[in-house]
């Protein structure tokens, strides 16, 4: 009986109400709504987005206890509220975008809006029916403690950018990199370039030297890298020379692999390395092996490979991870001369304790471009030079500047400078 | 004299070995109960970052490590786990590392069911996906792109608490726990693109590599190793195998140490003799 | 011929590469899903690749067997496990749970792989022994330096550590974390941030050489 | 408890301590375990790709499009599979050349998608990480501002180690000794770290066998241990004999 009774009296509401809302107008259920012109509301696309989002802006006020209510709309007639915001709580200062597209300077109470959010649209629907673009108005409730007053209209529409304007920094610096490549490769292919000795390279003659002599094979493991990684690259160049001087020497050599992409550029470069050194008739096609794909299975392989062939010498070039002292260990104990060389640096102090030499960082790639001589890859080694150049100019010069203007107040230069560098 | 130090310097190595095991093996059998004193900053930081989340709000917890790092990782995930169901936070859990498909479901037949949280509502399971970065930069517009099913091959946008998430910008937090590069990658194309708070745990041998993203504010909070998660089991005040392994770790690190300085005596007496 | 063995191939790695590099500047829907579709063939592409290392396997141990070199006995094991793993896969369609009950392949991942893996990592604890007996050695001061930041972060990272450092050194009013902490975020970051700079350079060099085609050796020899 | 579960124990026990014996010397279960596991590790990493990714990625998705006539999706789904199939051309030499297709594409994504984050994060980022602490100069501690110096002093001092086009002699090279001091400590950082992570595992892996050698297990891990103690002690004091005898 009771929910009989509730049923009848929900529905006389609703009834009512459908009834009552056409006949009302809405300034009456709000009878203290003023409509005023509220200084400097503007709203934008938002820069250098994929076209889903707007900013609204409108002058700061120096009542600090005004609430704003966001209001938004696509027809000018249907209002949603996007959210409530007080007096300067979001400014222009807070939107985290670079000066050379934004000033955050100006004195404005802000507010970003995520169009699919604030009216609940899928993103492929979204994009699929505004593919030109959404129009979107908005005005501010201004709710003070005495009253409620509603401003403007403002209209923008939101599109999709063609360009990250707030990247501008790092297409900058990509440019760079690439200009001063591309000018040390062509000087590179006019006269040859100086590099320094690298403390380690002796050894490897040394190495193959004392494999020779003791009949007793020498391992080369690439490492578990790809071709597409820097090491893995310098690696196979250093192979490239290492087996010219085990074909000279007649010595014995056994590459295992982890990469098949590896393993099969590997195999051309011994077949070419035993043609230079005009022994092509030593050459067998299992002096390279693959293993696995797996990098503690490759690593159970290459140690049980050690412990059995009792090598004279074992190099460790290339991409490393955890399986360097797996390594580096197991061929410390059979005796060998070891010789590494890796640019993952959390492997190194393990090939630094554990083998002979090794070559720490970029050196693995000096030591490719130093042996092989290739003018590609010593320019590229000149470009890490200026990049260091670089680094040190800037920070040592930047760091002096900062100090300054941070300490004459100049928080203008403080902060464009760390904009500029500011990744986003 | 000078002959027993030489073959003391070359000792057969698989009596220090022997040493080792016993090193460890001796605490499991019976441990010593030496708890974790201080807390390390990163871990203090990721609890404080959790601890201060709104309820309800949603991480992402990507588990990629497998079983070869899980006795360091498994207790860290273990304990956030643990604080995102106590402060009733959604989880949505991931991984890029096809090996922590067992492990992950040893959490979830668990913990959860501790906590009275249910498959769902609380957390969901997404299935491994081979391809990190596409995932990653997916993500960033639509998650249902690349995931568009649960583990196990459910309509993901179906589950109650993923109605209201579509990208980045509705989730609260990354949490990866990782003994790979993997965290490089949510900082490179999630933190530092897309403004997503990113936490990691990762094992005590890349703890130290992070230091740079750590100064920069790049990863807001970070969980080292074995120790981190005893740490971080410390202040959930929920002690679990990261407590109890730290004990066993204490004696081997001392053996380490005393290797390196006796042999170093053992040369230099060499040497002056 | 020379086109579709060379040029094209060229052709494809620019295209790519510079697309792909684009899209990082490119906020627009359209660049999204060019970003969307190329990941997914990545993802595909990738796939194939670890077929070329099976076949590889493959043939490598049936060589071994063929020619019945020393050991090859054991090649049968390589079959073996491949087939173990293969199966379990098939019989339980690639799942490692079914409705919370562990599947045939979740078994032999956490009796057969993980073990072995887990095992062949964990070895490096007996192999940290031997290298700080055998070749720890403090010959000169960069290695004594060495040796004090292993010492720092050993103790450091252990309660034990922190109790023997608060007995003898409470006086410094510093605790072992402290140090330790500094060790990690000032020096050792330094030394860490001086490596992955040229390298990250490097790196991009890299990736120029390879979108202009100047660094083809993957492409192996004509 | 379970028969798979029991059965488990022992293999898991079993393989852990085949590779374990590896330490004691080079023995046949350690040479059978690790061919098992070169097989068995590759073999778990395709069945991911096979489930995973073609089953998901390709087979799903185009019988789908194919249904529906999607041509779009039926050809963004091909163009990618014959990419990837070209790779196996790699083992035919006469059309080998067809794998470059695959690869190319593969190295051109990868190149692309790295050039940009990766200057980004560990270039530009990193000379903002350097010079950041002194914008804010002001407000530093003086124990802040040395170690914004240590660290600007040796980053750079590190930097100059690696430089290959000069020789390092006077002031380079005191400079580039100071950068090693730098390198060394981060090293020695490194190892102590890690010195942890590695013992954490074989605690994890102890733990492991502890836990197998209980009644439950019918004492899996004991009876391994004793057989393979059994087969060390026969092959040092029988099988060498009989070795030595025969030759």
């Amino acid at each position: 009986m009771i929910r009989k009774i509730k049923f009848f009296l929900i529905s006389v509401f609703i009834i009512s109400n459908i009834n009552a809302l056409p006949s009302k107008p809405k300034k009456q259920v709000e009878p203290q709504n003023v409509k005023i012109e509220l200084p400097g509301l503007e709203l934008l696309d938002y820069p250098s987005d994929r076209g889903d989002s707007l900013i609204l802006k409108w002058d700061t006020n120096d009542d600090k206890d005004l609430i704003y209510e966001i209001m938004v709309s696509t027809d000018e007639k249907n209002w949603k509220k996007v959210k409530e915001q007080k007096e300067g709580s979001f400014t222009s200062q807070n939107i985290d975008l670079p000066f050379w597209i934004w000033n955050k300077k100006e004195n404005k109470n802000a507010c970003v809006i995520e169009i699919m959010k604030v009216f609940n649209i899928q993103e492929e629907e979204f994009f699929k029916e505004y593919s030109n673009g959404f129009k979107l108005y908005a005005k501010l409730n201004v709710i003070s403690k005495k009253q409620k007053s509603e401003s403007q209209t403002v209209s923008a529409i939101a599109i999709g950018n063609w360009f990250r304007a707030d990247r501008l920094n790092s297409l900058i610096i990509v440019l760079l990199v690439s200009l001063v490549f591309f000018m040390v490769v062509s000087h590179a292919k006019k006269r040859e370039l100086f590099i320094r000795r690298i403390a380690g390279l002796d050894a490897i003659d040394e190495a193959v030297g004392r494999a020779t002599e003791m009949g007793k094979p020498v391992i080369y493991v690439p490492g578990i890298g790809s071709m597409s990684n820097i090491s893995t690259i310098a690696s196979v160049f250093i192979l490239g020379e290492v087996g010219k001087k085990i074909a000279q020497y007649d010595a014995n050599i056994k590459v295992p692999h982890y990469d098949p992409i590896v393993f099969t550029v590997a195999k051309e470069t011994i077949k070419q390395a035993y043609i230079e050194a005009e022994r092509p008739d030593s050459y067998r096609d299992d002096i390279n092996m693959f293993i696995t794909q797996d990098q503690f299975a490759y690593a159970a392989a290459v140690d049980g490979m050690i412990t059995r062939e009792k090598p004279a010498a074992c190099f460790y070039m290339g991409y490393f991870m955890a399986e360097s002292l797996l390594l580096a260990e197991v061929g410390a104990s059979a005796g060998a001369i070891q010789i590494a060389g890796t640019d993952i640096d959390h492997q190194l102090p393990f090939f630094v304790t554990a083998c002979d030499y090794t070559l720490i960082g970029e050196e693995l790639y000096a030591a490719g471009a130093y042996l092989s001589k290739e003018p590609m890859l010593v320019s590229a080694l000149k470009v890490q030079d200026f990049g260091k150049l670089f680094f040190i100019i800037f920070a040592a010069l930047l760091s002096i500047v900062l100090v300054i203007s941070s300490k004459a107040g100049a928080i203008n230069i403080t902060n464009t400078i760390l904009d500029i560098l500011k990744v986003r | 004299m000078k002959e027993t130090l030489n073959k003391l310097l070359k000792i057969d190595r698989r009596w220090l070995f022997l040493l080792l095991t016993f090193s460890i093996l001796i605490p499991i059998i019976k441990p010593i109960g030496i708890s974790s004193k201080s807390i390390s900053s990163g871990v203090q930081d990721t609890y404080n970052f959790i601890e201060k989340l709104p309820e309800g709000s949603t991480i992402i917890l990507s588990m990629d490590y497998d079983p070869s790092t899980a006795p360091e990782l498994h207790p860290q995930s273990a304990a956030i786990l643990k604080h995102a169901f106590k402060k009733n936070l959604k989880v949505i859990i991931m991984t890029f590392l096809a090996g922590s498909g067992g492990l992950i479901d040893e959490h979830i037949r668990n913990i959860p069911q501790q906590y009275g949280k249910e498959y769902g509502k609380d957390y969901v399971v997404l299935p491994y996906m081979p391809n990190v970065l596409a995932a990653l930069t997916q993500m960033s517009s639509d998650i249902y792109a690349i995931y568009d099913k649960d583990k196990d091959d459910k309509i993901l946008k179906n589950f109650e608490m993923m109605k209201k998430i579509k990208n980045y910008k509705d989730i609260s937090a990354v949490i990866d726990i990782t003994g790979t590069a993997l965290l490089d990658s949510w900082i490179v194309f999630v933190g530092d693109k897309y403004g997503v708070p990113v936490m990691g745990g990762v094992t005590a041998i890349s703890q130290v590599g992070y230091g740079p993203y750590l100064q920069k504010k790049q990863l807001k909070g970070l969980i080292g190793g074995m120790k981190g998660a005893a740490e971080y089991e410390r202040l959930i005040s929920e002690p679990g195998k990261g407590t109890s392994g730290i004990d066993a770790l204490n004696i081997a690190h001392l053996l380490v140490i005393l290797f390196i300085i006796f042999s170093n005596i053992v040369l230099l007496i060499l040497k002056l003799s | 011929m020379n086109l579709i063995k060379k040029h094209i191939p060229l052709a494809i790695v620019f295209v790519f590469g510079i697309m792909t590099l684009a899209s990082y500047y490119v906020p627009h829907r359209k660049s999204e899903n060019y970003l969307e579709w190329i990941n997914i063939w990545q993802n595909i592409v990738a796939a194939f690749a670890l077929f070329l290392g099976a076949i590889s396997l493959f043939y490598a141990h049936y060589k071994k067997i063929e020619r019945k070199v020393d050991g090859w006995g054991y090649s049968l094991f390589v079959y073996f496990g491949f087939l173990v793993i293969m199966v379990a896969a098939i019989v339980s369609d690639g799942k490692i749970s079914d409705n919370g009950k562990i599947t045939f392949l979740g078994w032999s991942f956490n009796n057969i792989y993980n073990p072995l893996s887990a095992t062949m990592f964990s070895v490096l604890a007996f192999f940290i022994i031997s290298t700080a007996y055998r070749s720890f050695r403090i010959k000169s001061f960069p290695a004594f330096l060495l040796f004090i930041a292993g010492l720092v972060l050993m103790l450091g990272n252990i309660p034990l550590g922190e109790i023997i450092w608060d007995k003898l050194f409470a006086w410094t009013n510093t605790t072992i974390a402290d140090i330790k902490n500094w060790i990690i975020s000032v020096p050792s970051t330094a030394g860490k941030r001086g490596i992955m700079i040229g390298i990250a350079i490097g790196a991009a060099v890299t990736s120029l050489k390879i979108i202009f085609g100047i660094e083809r050796g993957y492409m192996g020899k004509d | 408890m379970e028969f798979s579960t029991i059965l488990g124990a022992w293999v898991a026990a079993g393989l852990t301590l085949f590779i374990f014996s590896f330490l004691y010397k080079d023995n046949p279960f350690f040479k059978a375990a690790e061919h098992l596991y070169i097989g068995a590790g590759l073999a778990w990493h395709i069945q991911l790709i096979i489930y995973k990714i073609i089953k998901v990625k390709v087979w799903e998705p185009m019988k789908v499009a194919w249904a529906s006539g999607n041509w779009f999706t039926i050809w963004m789904i091909i163009i990618p599979t014959i990419l990837g199939l070209s790779l196996i051309t790699q083992f035919i030499p006469r059309i080998s050349w067809l794998s470059r297709y695959g690869f190319t594409f593969m190295m051109g994504y990868s190149a692309g998608l790295a050039l940009p984050a990766g200057l980004a994060t560990d270039f530009t980022n990193q000379i903002l990480g350097t010079i950041e602490p002194f914008a804010n100069i002001v407000n530093l501690t003086p124990g802040q501002l040395i170690n914004a110096l240590i660290l600007l002093i040796g980053s750079i001092s590190v930097l100059f180690y690696f430089f290959f086009s000069i020789e390092h002699k006077g002031a380079v090279k005191k400079i580039s000794n100071f950068g090693i001091y730098f390198l060394m400590i981060y090293f020695g950082a490194s190892f102590g770290n890690t010195v942890m992570a590695r013992f954490s595992l074989l605690y994890g892996r102890f733990d492991l066998l502890v836990r197998y050698s209980n009644a439950q297990y019918f004492y899996a891990t004991n009876w391994i241990i004793v057989g393979l103690v059994i087969y060390f002690l026969l092959e040092k004091f029988v099988l060498n004999k009989v070795i030595a005898k025969n030759s």
